[in-house]
């Protein structure tokens, strides 16, 4: 155990802000955009763009926090932009019987969804990817079904459009919304027996199993919670765009994916957390404002946000590198 | 009563295509004949060679969401070619192109050490773009007759894709059970460590499959450019999914090490079926995917089961060993 | 004599990490066909000398000699292509594929292109037939017992004209049979003139099969001698630098506390059956037999890990149901898994997370989270207790030594103050040192009336420490042994019970 | 085990009630409605209408139904599929479809190009069997292994647009305004024709050089994604921009969204729509749209059966049948609210 050996007395403060450094990449990136940006566009480092620029991720930030946590319990779930769907068209379907009803139905419809994906990866060990993928196609399926596949629109709703669409002292209520989630996420990851469970499932159920863990159950919350996300962001949405049609949502399913991955937190399972994930959503967000600002013609602008996306996780993974040098 | 279940999880493949044949010929006079069974595999031709490629790739432990992008982008090239470079070697190039994307795919995981699903997603946007660049966004039309004659030509009175696909499988299989390139690929997706140490190019083979993959991603982007003598960009939007489940629903793990094309063809089969099914029986289009998702999820979670229960075979199987 | 009778000449290896010197000045010269042991306290140096010579690492000095010719090792590959194998304590064989295939993994016999399966079995046959290895080269690997992937590894390797085959820890993993198996294998192997270079805690086990063994101690070399000329404490003495006289310390005594557990009529199906025994306060009762006789499987029901099928369980007298470990701890029952890589401590988790994950509730705040400065305190609190080497608690549990980790997954079960504390092979690949502290650990935990259950495939560490011993064969209870009554011997005689012979030819 | 396939069963059934219980319903109106026809000419055939997708479009579901209702008023029988946007499946559907022997069959273009040589072969094998492209047109736009094309011309739609553009430019006296424009799904017909109809309005016109483009951006048919790029232009072009020209009125229901949020009074920035939907409507009588094009999915299915029905009956078609696209601008918006509400139901 040489090696081991060699760690313990090479740790210093001075490895530590290395470390630290090195552990930070993602966040230069989004600094670096950032200033770049502001030196090529007058129009983006206003506050009106900068308000933009975080309304039009916002929901794909809230769905994200629920992505972050399947992710860190060594999952994903191809179904959010599904769950997203079906919740909203429910919550539509069935607004005339007052909004509080609407909200909780559709709230309700993401836990179930969520519940059926968790099932089957928790409890009966199924592969994520396929159980998402088929799960996915259930509820596109059932939100076609049940909305007979009729273009929905919302009526406006007092609360909810209010967060989807309006602000305090100009400040958008959809970003302070979004903001409550990542807190709330963030200190359930954090802050929590939960989630300090969840990260040790993550990383070695057999071990977190041993330690009188539930794995599964764990495991099946993160699809709940998820799930739950995905019903409130459906709410949200709906308030910002009332018109909802089936398969409207499905773009987002990358996007969230890509957000979270930007932010650093690894598919591998039991590593990274909300804050990664705000940075990820932040430099998403930028990339893709810059570009509309930059009226850059959209087949160039799949092109960088491809190539973005590959670059930083290439940087990442170069960091990571370097950063186990100093662990 | 527990054999029985055993056997039925066993061969589910097998049961389901049977079903599925029986209430089709029940339902369509015309099913069981030569041709409408050949159409079921005709038509599975595209994504079929892509599944083929992408077992190889799976069996390695790695992943491809790139295909479908591979797919379009070749389409377009080979026929934005064909004017200025004739027939052959716009097609050719036209390979070349696609399988690039899986040179490309290969150095950035094994190089770039990304993540596949990352790396591949990543390429998928790009070269969407890139198709969409080059054609500005609108369809290439083919100018060469001779060259539908790949999609569309027929010999023994059924398409000729059929016999690529054919063709494909059986070369694969070939592969797969008796060269390096097979044999590698299952000691990769098996024990990565062991097949270094066994002085395999873990790396090398690794890109190889990629490259593989896309070739085949390639092939059916040239049968499918021909069989509809266009390139779009947006053609194969979708496919990348269908592809992967083809190939899971025939019992190919996703973490690599087993599968085979065997149970790929079976899978293919299985969603021409239900294609057909949906026609046949005139399903609402509503619950259409409802029919989709719920065997795709079936065959998982059966697969589950069973390969828990042999787990424990194992285990007991050691034990009585050990003792 | 001139260097080239040697087949392997290490002169003079270092080896240099920031912060620690690895290795200084290691030596020892290695001749065909002899079974050269090399032993040390872990952090001694031996795993990067196996590093050095298998290629995963380089040696900053000295130089390397095989056959008389230097040579530097560049990669793990080439030193299999210079006839250095190294067998690892986790098996690196593939398991979806067949024996036969492993064993020319990389080199199937390929010719046209086609691969000749027929012709890959039949070597693989003649390669088993000679090692009287005696397994089918057709069936898959992961049907088949760790002792049985053993030996594939050793063909594999002699397969490929292994000048030297490199066995770290083999027997870890294995029982006592399959180690004497073993054994015999390697003395044929030895015989048609490969030479072993063998690693292992169990002494015993190097006054068993090797000829000559090197001490290494802080990563320099104690001595090398015949093993012929010296004696396992004295060995032992050059090891840790002192005398520690008998490792097991004094003569343990009778207890005669309360019943704590009582298992009736358990049984799991396929791996045990009718298994009924109890525990009292402060006794330790050890469970020998075989891998893979159930004992394992006996403990990790208990806790929860696994289901029961039948019997029922009784903790101090109250019959519990236990359906999972979260119901096992908190019914007062502690466990650690004998694997302690994937099982017993969270490897990407820092020491101080390892602690506290089972106190969490304890380091909450006012407002239901977790309180860093709380969880720092009670994290501070385990590490001075149970003297685990680390620089913080900060680091990750993956870079400690694996004494260090196993104390860490001891701190962790017992910081719930549990009431019966089971062990899965708790000094399995850890150094004499370590070894003695937690059997010491074990009898102070036992003395403070703890009910300890011990399970061990190290037949002097169960007679040392045990009260009463159980012997499973075949997922049955077979006899108990009296503290008295145990000897090597009869544990062995009624562990491999009357199928001794068609265990031996596996 | 046990448990899992009964878990499955469960999640199974509930969809299948879920299904079966929207179906019968249907099923239940079918028969009824079958019962009543008895003199439509040609009744008994079997149809079958290939569509390239229903849900991703907001025209194509009521369009659907509309099939759906004017078939069983013919008393024929309907094979209806779904290609999910996919030519390839569209390819194989289209063979599957002819294979159940059909007297007729539309299709609907997933991809105006790829479609042809799939229909040359389909011809080719099924000489007798009448095709029919529907909604939209085929590229080239006439080709010989078809009887026809029913349904509007969305080339002509564009051009529509372009001209009430080019009327509004010289009704305020412009001599240049800047504007963007926000197409549909990229490389998707519909969208590249109204694209192209537009831009020769203009040349046409002469008025090129009073448009000046500031940026073209695809608005995927979609409202969030039309409201979205709108609020970039906002703060990109300002005051500047003074008009969006969107392919639908999904994206232009999504532009006035934008433009209400941002506090713009109705008319300084126009846009407009396209299909007639009941809030496009409503915004063009409001002022916040210039105009809509009003096209009625049912009337398009409509015509598309009637040709068939003719070619039934033997009678000679034209090969172009353009379905009517009448613009509703401030004028009229009152009277065809009604009509609107009738399709597309008072909150679409």
């Amino acid at each position: 155990m040489s090696d081991a050996d060699t760690t313990i007395k090479s740790t210093s403060v001075k490895r530590g802000f290395i470390k630290f450094f090195y552990s930070q990449a993602m966040l230069f990136i989004l600094i670096i955009l950032f200033v770049i940006m502001i030196f090529v566009s007058d129009n983006f480092f206003t506050l009106n763009n900068i308000y933009n620029l975080f309304r039009h991720v916002a929901i794909l930030g809230v769905m994200a926090c629920g992505m972050t946590l399947v992710i860190i319990g060594k999952g994903i779930d191809l179904s959010a932009a599904a769950i997203l769907g079906l919740s909203a068209v429910s919550f539509v379907m069935i607004q005339q019987y007052g909004y509080a009803v609407s909200v909780a139905v559709a709230i309700a419809v993401g836990v179930v969804c969520g519940f059926i994906n968790g099932y089957f990866i928790g409890k009966v060990k199924a592969n994520f990817i396929i159980v998402t993928l088929a799960t996915g196609i259930l509820f596109t399926a059932t939100s076609l079904i049940i909305s007979e596949g009729r273009n929905l629109t919302a009526r406006p709703l007092l609360v909810f459009s209010y967060i989807g669409s309006s602000s305090v002292f100009g400040f958008p209520v959809i970003i302070i919304f979004l903001i409550i989630i990542m807190i709330i996420t963030g200190i359930l990851l954090q802050k929590t027996i939960a989630g300090r469970r969840l990260y040790a499932a993550g990383l070695n159920d057999k071990a977190a199993l041993v330690s009188g863990i539930n794995t599964s159950n764990i495991i099946m919350g993160t699809y709940v919670l998820n799930g739950l996300i995905c019903g409130i962001a459906a709410v949200v949405m709906t308030s910002r765009i009332p018109r909802i049609r089936v398969g409207q949502t499905a773009p987002y399913l990358f996007d969230v994916i890509t957000i979270v991955v930007l932010g650093g937190t690894a598919l591998t399972g039991g590593m990274g957390g909300i804050y990664k994930t705000a940075i990820g959503l932040a430099i998403f967000g930028i990339v893709n404002n810059s570009m509309a600002i930059l009226s850059i013609p959209y087949e160039y602008q799949q092109l960088i946000k491809g190539i973005i996306l590959i670059l930083a996780v290439l940087y990442d993974e170069f960091n990571r590198r370097k950063r186990l040098l100093y662990q | 009563m527990k054999k029985i279940t055993n056997f039925i999880i066993d061969q589910k493949l097998i049961i389901i295509i049977i079903v599925l044949i029986i209430a089709l010929s029940v339902e369509d006079k015309s099913f069981f004949t030569v041709k409408s069974l050949a159409s079921i595999l005709e038509h599975a031709t595209i994504i079929g060679i892509m599944a083929a490629g992408m077992t190889v790739l799976l069996i390695s432990g790695s992943f491809d969401l790139s295909v479908g992008s591979v797919m379009a982008f070749t389409g377009i090239i080979t026929i934005m070619l064909q004017k200025p470079l004739g027939l052959f070697l716009s097609v050719l190039i036209g390979l070349i192109a696609g399988t690039m994307v899986g040179v490309i795919n290969g150095l950035l995981v094994v190089k770039g050490r990304i993540n596949a699903f990352i790396a591949t997603l990543g390429t998928m946007v790009i070269f969407k773009g890139f198709g969409l660049a080059l054609t500005g966004s609108s369809p290439v039309k083919g100018t060469i007759a001779a060259y539908q004659f790949i999609g569309q030509g027929q010999v023994f009175g059924v398409d000729i894709t059929l016999f690529y696909l054919i063709a494909i499988f059986i070369i694969v299989w070939y592969l797969l059970k008796y060269t390096k390139f097979g044999r590698n690929d299952y000691a990769i997706g098996g024990n990565i460590l062991s097949a270094r140490l066994s002085g395999i190019n873990v790396n090398l083979y690794t890109l190889y499959y990629f490259v593989f993959c896309a070739f085949t991603a390639a092939v059916s982007g040239i049968i499918l450019s021909s069989r509809v003598n266009t390139g779009n960009a947006v053609f194969g939007d979708t496919t990348n999914l269908t592809v992967i489940a083809a190939a899971v629903l025939g019992g190919t793990s996703l973490f690599g090490g087993k599968g085979g094309v065997i149970g790929t063809i079976q899978g293919v089969i299985i969603l021409g079926l239900i294609e057909r099914a949906m026609v046949v029986f005139n399903v609402d289009t509503n619950y259409q995917l409802l029919v989709r998702g719920i065997i795709i999820l079936f065959v998982v979670v059966t697969d589950a089961v069973t390969s828990r229960r042999k787990k424990l075979d194992i285990e007991k199987g050691v034990m009585e060993k050990g003792a | 004599m001139s260097s080239n009778e040697y087949l392997l000449e290490m002169i003079d290896i270092s080896k240099y990490f920031p912060g620690v010197q690895a290795l200084d000045g290691v030596s020892f010269k290695l001749e065909k066909g002899q079974v050269f042991a090399i032993v040390g306290e872990n952090g001694a140096g031996k795993s990067t000398l196996i590093k050095i010579l298998s290629g995963s690492y380089t040696n900053d000095h000295g130089e390397i000699k095989i056959e008389g010719k230097k040579i530097n090792i560049r990669n793990p590959f080439h030193a299999m292509q210079l006839g250095i194998n190294t067998i690892y304590q986790e098996t690196s064989l593939v398991p979806e594929i067949s024996v036969a295939e492993n064993i020319f993994l990389g080199r199937q016999p390929i010719k046209g292109g086609k691969l000749r399966w027929k012709q890959m079995f039949d070597d693989s046959q003649k390669i088993l037939d000679d090692l009287s290895i005696n397994l089918n080269p057709r069936s898959i690997v992961i049907d088949l017992s760790t002792a049985q992937q053993q030996l594939i590894e050793i063909a594999k390797a002699f397969s490929r004209e292994a000048k030297i085959i490199i066995m770290d820890e083999p027997t870890s993993a294995i029982a006592e049979d399959d180690t004497e198996n073993l054994f015999n294998i390697i003395r044929g192997i030895v015989k048609k003139g490969t030479s072993v270079i063998y690693i292992s805690h169990r002494l015993k086990e190097i006054f068993r099969i090797a000829e000559m063994v090197t001490i290494l101690r802080d990563g320099k070399t104690v001595t090398t001698i015949k093993v012929s000329e010296t004696s396992e404490m004295d060995i032992v003495k050059y090891m840790v630098g002192r005398d520690i006289g008998d490792i097991f310390g004094e003569k343990t005594y009778e207890v005669s506390g309360e019943l704590i557990l009582e298992a009736k009529n358990i049984a799991r199906r396929g791996f045990f059956k009718n298994i009924s025994f109890n525990l009292k306060r402060g006794e330790i009762l050890g469970l020998s037999g075989l891998v893979g006789a159930g004992r394992s499987e006996i403990v990790r029901s208990i806790f929860g890990l696994d289901k029961l099928d039948s019997g029922e369980i009784l903790v101090e007298g109250q019959r519990v149901n236990i359906k999972n470990s979260t119901d096992g701890i908190n019914k007062g029952i502690a466990f650690v898994s004998e694997d302690r890589r994937t099982e017993s401590i969270i490897q990407g988790f820092t020491v101080r997370e390892n602690v506290t994950i089972l106190l969490l509730k304890e380091v909450i705040s006012k407002i239901g989270l977790i309180s860093t400065k709380k969880e720092a305190r009670l994290a501070k609190k385990y590490i001075d207790e149970f003297s685990i080497k680390t620089p913080s608690m900060e680091q990750l549990v993956m870079n400690l030594s694996g004494g260090n980790q196993q104390k860490v997954a001891l701190a962790k079960c017992l910081s719930t103050s549990p009431k019966i504390l089971i062990l899965d092979e708790p000094t399995k690949g850890i150094d004499v040192g370590a070894k003695k502290e937690i059997h010491t650990l074990v009898k102070e935990l036992a003395n403070s009336g703890i009910g300890v259950i011990m399970v061990s495939s190290e037949l002097p560490e169960i007679i040392g420490m045990c009260h009463r011993v159980l012997v499973i064969r075949e997922g049955k209870l077979i006899k108990e042994f009296r503290k008295e009554e145990l000897n090597e011997e009869d544990l062995m005689q009624v562990a491999v019970g009357n199928i001794q012979s068609e265990v031996k030819n596996l | 085990m046990k448990k899992i396939v009964i878990g499955l069963l469960v999640v199974a059934f509930a969809f299948t009630l879920l299904m079966g219980g929207v179906s019968c319903k249907q099923t239940a109106a079918e028969v009824t409605t079958a019962a009543e026809v008895t003199t439509a000419a040609a009744a008994g055939m079997k149809i079958g209408y290939s569509m390239p997708f229903i849900e991703d479009s907001p025209y194509c579901f009521p369009f659907s139904k509309a099939l759906q209702a004017s078939v069983e008023t013919r008393g024929w029988e309907m094979i209806l599929t779904d290609a999910k946007g996919d030519i390839n499946t569209q390819a194989n559907q289209v063979e599957d479809l002819v294979a159940q022997g059909l007297d007729g069959l539309f299709v609907m273009p997933t991809d105006a190009a790829g479609i042809v040589s799939v229909l040359e072969k389909v011809h080719g094998e099924y000489p007798d069997l009448p095709i029919l492209i529907s909604n939209t047109l085929t590229d080239p736009a006439e080709i010989a292994s078809v009887k026809g094309f029913a349904g509007p011309n969305s080339y002509l739609e564009g051009k529509q647009m372009g001209a009430e553009y080019v009327k509004y430019v010289e009704k305020m006296g412009y001599d240049i305004i800047n504007y963007c424009h926000m197409t549909g799904m990229a490389g998707y017909g519909a969208a590249i024709d109204r694209e192209n109809g537009f831009n020769d309005a203009l040349k046409e016109a002469g008025a090129e050089a009073k448009f000046n483009m500031l940026d073209l951006q695809p608005g995927d048919w979609s409202p969030d994604k039309g409201q979205t790029l709108t609020e970039n232009w906002l703060t990109t072009f300002g005051d500047e921009l003074q008009m969006i020209y969107a392919h639908n009125d999904g994206m232009g229901i999504g532009v006035v969204n934008a433009l209400k949020a941002a506090g713009v009074e109705p008319g300084k920035i126009v846009t407009n729509g396209c299909d007639g939907q009941t809030q496009a409507v409503q915004m063009v009588k409001d002022g916040w749209m210039l105009f809509t094009i009003f096209q009625s999915p049912i009337s398009d299915a409509e015509l598309s059966m009637s040709v068939m029905g003719k070619i039934f009956n033997g009678e000679k078609v034209e090969y172009f049948t353009y379905l009517e696209t009448p613009t509703v601008d401030a004028s009229n918006a009152a009277e065809y609210l009604p009509k609107a509400i009738e399709i597309w139901g008072a909150e679409y």
